[in-house]
């Protein structure tokens, strides 16, 4: 037997379980695609519907506000660049850095949440919710384009919300060195989770914004 | 007079049970005769060199491969008669609602349970549904075929057979779903056609509540008062 | 076991920096503002297309770079593809109903 | 390396650990426990779900009304569905049987992440809790059929919201066992262990929890969606609001079809391990058998239209998915003709877990043939929500997964509980139980083909005949279950000891104690060669110790390195 095999299998009889960030990383992978799945029921739907509805899809659409939908994009975009690079910064044992970086994606994530709640206010105060007065008069395809507008950025909202808890936890153990320069494959799950949330922004902002 | 889609329905089906059947019992004399023969009394020491045959993987791949094939074809055939509705056919719009059929001929007449038709004549259907989905289904013709709510799906057969025929709906559409019945009468055409002409009776104008079919008339009682107070949240 | 060994090798030593991570935001960014001038112009069904391009293509730099999946093991690469594979088929066969209804 | 091999002769069910008692099993991250926490309360569920079955059988025994209204009767085939899919069917083998042996058989002292294991037991438990809620509040239990069809599940004035709340978190817990195995199996091996030296039972969980990963999120986000729907008022499916409720069918297939595989999968897996340990001999074709697992699994995405044939759903379409579902049957028959050839020339020891494997072959075969009948166009529209579909899932779902679930605790029994049952007993109430099932549903095939819809609460009188015979397999079938589950509880008990290896398995498992050490081994294990070696050791199992008796070991870095 190698001094490797021996290695490797003394390091698995030990009774401290084993850190293994590679598996940890691929566990975390695989949520990502139950999460992508998840959506991807939606956008299957989404697709169909605008399939049968592509009239009515482009009147509702209509009333989206390009310029929020833009401004959210850069935002989670620029939060996406700021996990990133905490990683890069924990990595290079810079705590304060990385730490900042992480308080600046929270004040993203926030950001992006108030600029949603705007948008949705404006929208119900418009009677467009469902049951709304405007949406009664509307013909099918706005309907449907409108139910699956708030389903779909709803739970987009709701995995920010999730996202920014996960980085929050994540903060709280680099502040207290249980994720360091050595062992911050959390931090690296943490931000996997937030690029999956941003990637998913960048589908639904075409979609739901830019039909003309 | 023969009917394609019942030949086509029942041909093929007894194609792949025979094919299934043969599968079967030779899967299973061999299973058997290996249990019988290999036992440890009979065969003491078991021959450790078998792990696979590569001959034996092909064979046992292609050969159901074209098996299936053969299933699938015998089953389009008898599809693409189903499907393809000729064109002179007379034309019977069926709407499905909890829970009870009715029909509507194409000039105008109206018919609630009771599905009137001439002997042998195409016939396609149109159907609609005003609340859930049901399924027209009339096992004596081999054909069922949903009534979607927003869509209108079609399906025919060939009125081949006299006499009367039961109509079922095949999609769980609530409580009643199992009383959602309808008849089927198909008389020579003279008759239908005098029936047809005929102005509405007393019998079609009064809305049925139920499905008046005379061999479940013990159980609709009660269901009838059951149903009444079944309630939904949103009546469109 | 040694496969894992070098795994472990492989994560620490390269990363991209900063520079890098720099350089994609501005890819990205410039591709959202491209992406809003295309739709504003009226290219009819062309929009939809070029929207959902350019969406991929910043969706292929988000996970390539700041997912780090370029320096990732080949095991996490063919599962990102198998997902991929397997959303395609939803697609293809749903629309194989929708397409010809 | 230190020997400290003292605690490891305690058997994971004696080990006393931080939290004694109860809170030993309900805090647990051991694996086995967790395993039989699952078992528990799945045969909870299983018995409540049983009992609506017999329910439903004396109802249909006469026409009209016989012991309950056609509400009741509605909300029962509901519950007695949605209990036997998402709370029996979909966690039994791999929950239960997937957590203990998974780990040992790749010779891993537990799952990857036991916190998450843990976790997703306690999602399997609010669910199953939420589900029963479901009965008492809102408008009474759910009566839409297991599949949720809208837009009746939306109209319904029952509390569906709650089911399938329960069940959208029920495939949450699933979600996450899946996770658990796909990482356990790829990074726990033990060394030497190569994916071509895994046991079939673990190529199987592997391309069930493949299926439970990729196929469930889009049940759980449908569900959501009704439950947003009758909630809310959301218009995504309604057809009054211009909802497709065609759409919602293509959504719950996606899931649904796959997860007939993840039924049945973890089933075939076990076939694989019975066979060739009771032949005595390796395996008949190992990498077909394995790589046709994920063959299934994959061609198991592309067929779930075949579920809608009669729906409305376009021609073309219907022929595609038509083609594709006949595909399916050619990896399975791959499957039994290996599993049949595994006997030949073999030295065949009759026990139970045989008997039930033989069992298995003959009636999944009926049920997966009858499969075809189904796949075929012309047929299905006239058999489609027939009998005809009962019969096929009861054949393939409980003459299938539900048999292999009864050969799998016959199997393993010795090795979780470290006690023996009497086989004798075994065996009659194997014989019982396949009596009385192909008496409960083979009249079904018939009647289906007569035109007797499914979700009847009542029927015309030609097939009373035919429910009569039917219910009385039912009482057969009842008192054959009871009898085989008393014979196991009664070994729990009172049973002998078992020895580490009963049958002469050739895996993992069976080189452990039994029951097994809380860590199963005190050294990892080098495998040396393939799962079902019967004539030569594949497993060192002290390889620290070996390493001192020959200098410097390298035989065994030879083998490890050999595949
Ligand atoms: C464990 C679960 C399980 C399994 C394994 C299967 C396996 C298969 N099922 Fe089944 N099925 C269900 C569970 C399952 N099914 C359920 C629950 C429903 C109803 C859901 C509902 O509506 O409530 C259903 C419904 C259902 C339908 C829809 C019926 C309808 O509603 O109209 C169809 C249609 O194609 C179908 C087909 C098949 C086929 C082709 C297989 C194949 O995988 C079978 C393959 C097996 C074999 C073919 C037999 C063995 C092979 C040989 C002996 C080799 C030689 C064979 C040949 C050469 C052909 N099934
Ligand atoms: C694993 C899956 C599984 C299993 C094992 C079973 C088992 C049984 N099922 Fe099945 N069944 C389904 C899955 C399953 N079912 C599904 C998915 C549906 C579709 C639902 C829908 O349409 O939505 C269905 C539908 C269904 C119907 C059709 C209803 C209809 O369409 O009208 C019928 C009718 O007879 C039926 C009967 C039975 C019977 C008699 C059993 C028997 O095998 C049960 C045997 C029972 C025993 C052996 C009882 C022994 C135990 C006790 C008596 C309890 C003792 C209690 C304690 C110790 C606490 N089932
Ligand atoms: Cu109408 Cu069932
Ligand atoms: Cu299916």
């Amino acid at each position: 037997m190698s001094d490797h095999e021996i290695a490797a299998v003394q390091e698995h009889s030990g009774h401290v379980v084993h850190r293994d960030d590679e598996g940890s990383k691929m566990g975390m992978w695989l949520f990502l695609f139950t999460e992508l799945l998840l959506f991807g029921g939606l956008f299957l739907l989404y697709g169909g519907y605008r399939f049968e509805y592509s009239e009515g899809f482009k009147a509702a659409a209509a009333d989206m506000n390009v310029f929020i939908g833009m401004i959210n994009t850069v935002i989670l975009l620029t939060s996406s660049l700021a996990v990133a690079l905490s990683i890069a910064a924990l990595q290079e044992n810079k705590k304060t850095l990385s730490m900042g970086l992480l308080w600046f994606t929270q004040v993203c994530g926030l950001a992006f949440l108030v600029n949603k709640y705007f948008e949705w206010s404006h929208e119900i105060h418009n009677g467009i919710y469902p049951g709304g007065p405007a949406l009664e008069n509307m013909s099918n395809g706005e309907v449907i384009y409108f139910g699956l507008y708030y389903t779909m950025t709803g739970l987009h909202g709701l995995h920010v919300i999730v996202g920014m808890i996960f980085i929050g936890f994540v903060m709280v153990f680099i502040q207290r060195d249980k994720i360091t320069s050595t062992n911050y494959q959390k931090l690296e799950n943490a931000g996997l989770y937030w690029h999956l949330v941003d990637i998913i922004w960048i589908f639904l902002f075409p979609l739901f914004y830019l039909l003309h | 007079m023969t009917n394609p889609i019942i030949n086509l329905v029942d041909g093929s089906f007894i194609f792949i049970i025979a094919i299934s059947v043969l599968l079967l019992i030779g899967v299973t004399l061999a299973m058997l005769y290996f249990c019988f023969r290999y036992s440890e009394k009979r065969n003491p020491q078991a021959d450790q060199s078998i792990t696979g045959n590569t001959t034996l993987e092909v064979i046992w791949t292609v050969i159901p491969l074209f098996l299936v094939l053969g299933m699938f074809f015998y089953g389009w055939e008898g599809f693409k008669v189903m499907r393809n509705i000729p064109e002179n056919a007379m034309m019977v719009k069926v709407t499905g609602k909890m829970w009870a059929w009715s029909f509507e001929y194409e000039n105008g007449k109206k018919s609630d349970t009771l599905l009137y038709l001439p002997y042998a004549k195409d016939v396609r259907f149109e159907l609609h549904s005003s609340d859930v989905i049901h399924s027209f289904y009339v096992p004596a013709f081999r054909v069922k075929e949903d009534c979607v709510p927003g869509r209108t799906n079609k399906m025919w057969f060939n009125t081949s057979r006299m006499g009367e025929f039961d109509i079922l709906c095949a999609e769980y559409c609530g409580m009643n779903h199992a009383y959602m019945l309808g008849k089927l009468r198909i008389v020579p055409e003279e008759e239908f056609n005098e029936w047809v002409n005929k102005k509405d009776t007393v019998q079609n104008t009064q809305q049925s509540q139920s499905p008046s079919v005379d061999t479940t008339k013990k159980v609709i009682t009660d269901t009838v008062k059951l149903k009444s107070d079944t309630t939904f949240i949103r009546q469109k | 076991m040694s496969e894992q060994g070098k795994e472990h090798a492989e994560h620490t030593s390269h990363h991209p920096t900063y520079g890098t991570y720099i350089m994609v935001w501005i890819g990205l960014v410039a591709l959202t503002s491209i992406t809003v001038t295309v739709a504003g112009i009226k290219l009819g069904s062309l929009t939809l297309i070029t929207a959902l391009t350019i969406a991929t293509i910043k969706t292929l730099m988000v996970t390539y770079y700041f997912m780090h999946v370029k320096f990732d093991n080949r095991v996490i690469k063919i599962f990102i593809l198998v997902c991929l594979i397997i959303f395609l088929i939803l697609w293809i066969l749903t629309f194989s109903d929708l397409s010809f209804r | 390396m230190s020997h400290t091999l003292a605690h490891n002769e305690v058997s994971f069910l004696e080990y006393q650990g931080k939290h004694k008692g109860i809170w030993g099993w309900l805090l647990t991250l051991d694996h086995k426990r967790i395993g039989i926490m699952y078992l528990v309360a799945i045969l909870l569920f299983f018995f409540v779900a049983m009992t609506l079955g017999i329910l439903m059988r004396l109802e249909m025994l006469t026409p009209g009304e016989t012991i309950m209204k056609p509400q009741t009767y509605n909300s029962i085939f509901t519950l007695h569905g949605v209990i036997m899919v998402f709370l029996f069917i979909i966690p039994a083998i791999p929950a239960v049987f997937g957590n203990f042996i998974l780990p040992i058989q790749i010779g891993a002292k537990d799952v990857i992440f036991p916190r998450l294991n843990l976790f997703s037991w306690y999602l399997y438990i609010i669910g199953g809790i939420l589900a029963i809620i479901s009965l008492f509040t809102g408008g009474g239990a759910a009566d839409t059929g297991w599949t949720f069809y809208v837009p009746y599940s939306i109209r319904s004035a029952q509390n569906v919201s709650m089911a399938t709340f329960a069940a959208f978190v029920l495939g949450f817990s699933s979600i996450l066992t899946g996770i658990n195995f796909i990482a356990t199996i790829h990074r726990l091996r033990a060394p030497g262990m190569t994916w071509f030296r895994l046991p079939l039972f673990i190529w199987g969980l592997y391309a069930t929890s493949w299926i439970q990963v990729l196929a469930t999120p889009i049940i759980g986000i449908t569900l959501a969606l009704i439950i947003l729907e009758r909630m809310l008022g959301i218009g995504v499916f309604d057809p009054a609001l211009g909802g497709d409720p065609l759409l919602y069918q293509h959504l719950f297939w996606i899931y649904s079809h796959p997860a007939v595989y993840i039924m049945i999968l973890p089933a075939m897996g076990v076939v694989s391990e019975i066979l060739p340990t009771f032949a005595r001999k390796d395996v008949f074709g190992y990498k077909q058998i394995a790589i046709s697992s994920l063959g299934i699994a994959l061609i198991g995405y592309l067929v779930w239209g075949h579920h809608m044939f009669a729906s409305g759903m376009s021609n073309t379409s219907r022929v595609v998915f038509s083609l594709l579902t006949f595909l399916v049957a050619i990896p399975t028959g791959v499957k039994i003709f290996n599993w049949v050839a595994t006997l030949y020339k073999g030295s065949i020891k009759f026990s139970a877990p045989l008997y039930y494997v033989l069992a298995f072959i003959f009636i999944f075969s009926v049920g997966g043939l009858t499969g075809l009948v189904l796949g075929a166009l012309a047929t299905d529209v006239h058999v489609t929500d027939t009998y005809f579909v009962v019969a096929h899932f009861h054949y393939v779902m409980f003459g299938g997964m539900g048999i292999m679930f009864f050969a799998t605790c016959h199997y393993w029994f010795p090795k979780v509980f470290g006690k023996m049952y009497n086989e004798k007993l075994a065996v009659i109430a194997c014989t019982v139980i396949i009596i009385g099932f192909n008496i409960l549903y083979f009249p079904m095939f018939i009647m289906g083909y007569m035109g007797m819809p499914r979700r009847y609460y009542d029927y015309l009188p030609e097939f009373q005949g035919w429910h009569v015979l039917s219910t009385v397999g039912s009482w057969i079938l009842v008192s054959g279950i009871m009898f085989m589950f008393g014979n196991l509880f009664y070994a729990l008990f009172k049973g002998t000891k078992a020895a580490t290896n009963p049958w002469g398995g050739t895996t993992l498992e069976w080189r452990v104690p039994s029951p097994p050490p809380l860590e199963n081994f005190d050294e990892i294990p080098v495998v040396t060669g393939g799962p079902y070696v019967h004539d030569k050791p594949t497993y060192i199992m002290h390889p620290s110790r070996e390493l001192q008796h020959q200098n410097g070991g390298g035989k065994i870095s030879q083998e490890v390195k050999s595949h």
